[in-house]
């Protein structure tokens, strides 16, 4: 080829782009836009802008005056991930009201809990493949993920958003053949996950995409109070449901899996890829032994109140979603809820992504997003 | 050179594991649900559509004020004296004419929270998911079976009944005052007699 | 250890006067002043005893009985394990309260929305800008008085 | 279009087959825009995904508006948002068919009451040829929202406008009236 003549070359080397990525974009999962300022073809800042799904959470969660009320717009919050929402809520005006809950009800929770963690783990790792250029693997996840979804219905009635759980107890009674299908589940998922590493994991191509990508040091986590897979990714191994067990997270036995750099440095998009897929690995393990443990009898809706009677105080409850740390902050007055926040995982471990995508390039900020794993409903409540 | 030849078998072994998984699942049965043919059996308790048998309700508005969303609107009249309403057929009485029972289902968000209140299980959800529209306001149901005549009759019948008995409310009430009036007035003769 | 003994330490070790609160159900808190927050925030987590480098979540309250406005800071530190709950209050109509960004980095999007949805304005923010509405936005959403506005942009917001 | 339905005002043979033909090539091939909001979009995703399988019907997601025929609104629909969906929308070529899937987007859904930031019903920007309910919608849902709007794409004639078409030229005209 000829070479290109240019009347200022050097004007056009120096030139930074600002360009646009959302909030339509097949890549940035959901409704998110990124002011991406580019260098050719290196990335040199990015201001990600969000609210395009600001849906007024805790506006509501203060108008609707009613504890009760607010369980099912919980679960908008994180929809990949519903359960986990509606137990963080539940378990913070449990302790705001000082309930206690039966046993079996506590078991249940974690079993649902951990499959809907899983499910929500496939739905990530599918739609990070997917951002990547690998199709199949995201049929696969989703495959797997529509048994986790058809025993969740068979439980709840409802295929995304459960309401399921309820301050005290549970809606519903629990099906007779809950144990068996979860069981069923729990021995046939086992293999799909060796699966899921012959086709990603050790796939060399998905490999040269996300290591060395968008590394995250463990100092610079911590500061943003990253939590969840992101901050295990980047070697620290710190989990709520072992370093500050809730609900009876106390009872299992199961490790805190962490990034420790096998395919390139500590804290890139490999290593919080891979804290996913070992962490299902973990859930399974939590499920059979709850299980096994698990009452067989016993009333789920023993210590539902008839009225919830507010207390004037304040609470703070964070649990373990499969982004990381979900916290409710509600403010109580004898009337009902005065002020009820949500401190989604997603919120803060996206407001990071500047941080970690300088210096990458565009191609890479797509991976960088997707081993993020963000909900935008989580982002923008 | 050795690096590079290193690299790219690594790279052509592990596509061919990944291609290996596709050739299994290529022999394992479809799990796909072929729709408009085939149709997934729904659980019990799915939610997909509400449903009133408006003869079972009593007009108690529990629904209504159990809704989050504030979807469902109820508006009912007392039943004159002379009209005897039934039971339901959990065998609750009923007193009210039901006058609008409307659910907007484009509104609803299907929480089922508006069930377990039913003192007689009238609404219910019920397993039917089809029924997309073209125009938004088909959406709105409306499970009154009540005639406009005959709701404005019923109305009128109600307002008369209510009017006639505040009357007598004011009447009864009138001649206790008398009554009190002359009582008091007796109690004074007699003190001033005393 | 709890906010009574970090409390009782704070008041040792740097001669202050804080005073937890209880309520009736729940977590007590202390109360700052917005002029020595700053000078607190770091205390906190400088101090080779309480350490707390993990600023959980930050939330703005409207106070609507009283006029006020304040926010909510929840400490925690990942390496002694222990929780604070710290809170700051400012008059509705000079709502400044000092950024506490350059010692938490998590600060910089939380304080965003609080000044988005509660109307806070924080001395020393890089940028405070809105974060969830749209930068032409009117009002604060989460004040207690808030009135919706009728249309944005020509599209109206009512049913 | 234009050439044709100025020429014969009643339908003829040859324009009825024409038609049918037309009718059925747009209707057995609706790539829709791969654009997710909020909830329903995980739906969506799921339609796609194998085991309800989008793709037997010629249903296949394209990321550029320019190429798509349908947009799935799958989710709450935001103030600031709003504008954004417009374009989109007006970036589609002709024939364009929207459906609103959703409570959310049918009519604001649970957030009618209270949500300041949430537009109540996207038909308030942009027209919505089928409405599907649920929140969110099962797949089999959304697969019956598709061949409602087959059925109605299989009824269109080229003689007369759609009803959308008339209505946003009406839109067009409104304001110089009030000027």
């Amino acid at each position: 080829m000829a070479p290109v003549t240019s009347p200022q070359p050097a004007a056009i080397e120096n030139r930074t782009m600002t360009i646009n990525m959302g909030p339509q974009h097949p890549s940035t999962h959901g409704v998110l836009r990124l002011e991406v300022t580019v260098d050719g073809e290196v990335v040199t800042k990015v201001k990600p802008d969000i609210g395009y799904l600001h849906r007024c959470f805790e506006k509501y969660a203060e108008s609707l005056g009613d504890y009760a009320k607010v369980v099912p717009y919980t679960d908008r919050i994180d929809y990949v991930s519903a359960l986990h929402q509606e137990m963080g809520y539940v378990i913070a005006v449990e302790k705001l009201l000082e309930l206690e809950v039966p046993e079996r009800v506590e078991y249940m929770r974690v079993i649902l809990a951990e499959l809907q963690r899983i499910a929500s783990h496939l739905l990530g790792i599918g739609t990070f493949g997917l951002d990547l250029g690998a199709f199949t693997p995201f049929l696969y996840c989703f495959i797997e993920r529509e048994n986790i979804l058809r025993i969740l219905e068979k439980v709840s009635g409802a295929r995304l958003l459960y309401n399921y759980l309820c301050v005290g107890g549970l809606m519903r009674d629990i099906p007779t053949d809950f144990t068996s299908d979860t069981w069923e589940f729990v021995t046939s998922f086992r293999p799909k996950i060796k699966e899921l590493n012959d086709l990603l994991t050790t796939n060399s191509i998905f490999i040269d995409r996300t290591a060395n990508i968008g590394v995250l040091p463990a100092e610079v986590a911590l500061n943003y109070s990253a939590s969840g897979p992101m901050l295990r990714g980047s070697g620290v191994s710190w989990d709520l449901r072992k370093n500050d067990p809730y609900s009876i997270y106390d009872r299992f036995e199961f490790n805190v899996p962490v990034g420790q750099g096998e395919m390139g440095t500590v804290g890139d998009c490999w290593d919080r890829y891979i804290v996913r897929v070992r962490e299902m690995e973990e859930s399974l393990k939590i499920i059979e032994q709850a299980l096994d443990q698990m009452p067989g009898e016993g009333d789920v809706k023993e210590a539902v109140p008839r009225r919830i009677r507010s207390k004037e105080g304040e609470v703070y409850v964070r649990t373990e979603t499969p982004r990381g740390e979900l916290g409710y902050y509600i403010i109580s007055e004898k009337s009902g809820p005065y002020r009820i926040k949500a401190r989604t995982p997603s919120f803060v471990n996206l407001s990071i992504l500047p941080a970690i995508s300088k210096g990458a390039l565009v191609a890479d900020l797509v991976a960088i997003v997707g081993s993020i794993d963000i909900v935008l409903g989580g982002v923008d409540r | 050179m050795v690096q590079t030849l290193k690299k790219s078998w690594t790279t052509f072994k592990t596509i061919f594991t990944g291609m290996g998984v596709t050739m299994r699942h290529l022999l394992q049965p479809s799990v796909t649900l072929r729709y408009p043919e085939e149709r997934d059996e729904l659980p019990s308790g799915a939610r997909s559509k509400l449903f009133v048998h408006i003869d079972d309700c009593i007009g108690c508005k529990l629904c209504e004020r159990a809704c989050p969303v504030n979807c469902i609107a109820i508006e009912t009249v007392q039943a004159t004296k002379d009209v005897d309403l039934g039971k339901t057929s959990t065998g609750n009485p009923k007193r009210f004419w039901i006058t609008t029972f409307n659910i907007d289902m484009s509104k609803c968000m299907y929480c089922d929270m508006c069930v377990p209140p039913c003192p007689t299980e009238c609404i219910s959800m019920v397993p039917e998911y089809e029924y997309s529209e073209y125009d938004r306001n088909n959406l709105l149901f409306q499970f009154s079976e009540l005639s406009a005549d005959k709701v404005t009759e019923v109305k009128e019948k109600a307002e008369k009944e209510q009017e006639e008995k505040q009357r007598k409310k004011k009447e009864a009430a009138r001649k206790k005052k008398a009554q009190k009036a002359d009582q008091t007035s007796k109690a004074k003769q007699k003190n001033s007699e005393g | 250890m709890t906010t009574e003994e970090i409390t009782e330490y704070l008041n040792r070790e740097y001669g202050g006067n804080l005073d937890p609160t209880y309520a009736e159900a729940g977590d007590s808190w202390i109360t700052v002043s917005p002029s020595v927050l700053r000078e607190v925030a770091k205390t906190l987590r400088d101090d080779k005893n309480l350490q707390f480098n993990n600023l959980m979540c930050l939330s703005g309250i409207h106070y609507q009985k009283e006029n006020e406005l304040g926010v909510a800071y929840h400490l925690h530190s990942t390496i002694h394990d222990h929780k604070l709950v710290m809170k700051v209050r400012v008059p509705e109509d000079n709502p400044v309260v000092p950024s506490v960004e350059s010692l938490w980095k998590t600060a910089n999007w939380h304080e965003r929305e609080a000044y988005d949805l509660v109307g806070i304005t924080f001395r020393g923010h890089p940028g405070l800008l809105r974060i969830l509405t749209p930068q032409d936005w009117e009002g604060h959403p989460l004040r207690k008085d808030y009135e919706q506005q009728e249309s944005y942009r020509n599209v109206s917001t009512g049913i | 279009m234009g050439l044709l339905d100025k020429k014969y005002h009643d339908s003829n043979i040859i324009i009825v087959s024409l038609e049918s033909a037309l009718n059925w090539a747009r209707k057995s091939s609706l790539w829709y825009e791969q654009f997710g909001l909020a909830c329903c979009a995980i739906e969506m995703m799921a339609t796609a995904a194998s085991d309800y399988d989008f793709d037997r019907f010629g249903i296949i997601p394209r990321s550029s508006p320019r190429q798509a025929d349908v947009m799935i609104v799958a989710g709450t629909v935001t103030m600031k948002m709003a504008s954004r969906i417009e374009r989109l929308y007006e970036q589609m070529s002709e024939p364009r068919y929207v459906i609103s899937m959703g409570s959310c987007s049918n009519s604001g859904g649970p957030y009618w009451e209270h949500g300041y930031h949430v537009l109540k019903g996207v038909d308030k920007v942009i027209p919505v040829d089928v409405y599907v309910p649920g929140c969110p919608p099962r797949p089999e849902a959304l697969l019956e929202g598709f061949l409602k709007l087959q059925e109605r794409i299989s009824n269109e004639t080229i003689i007369e406008p759609r009803e959308t078409e008339q209505e946003s030229t009406e839109e067009e005209k409104e304001p110089i009236e009030v000027e």
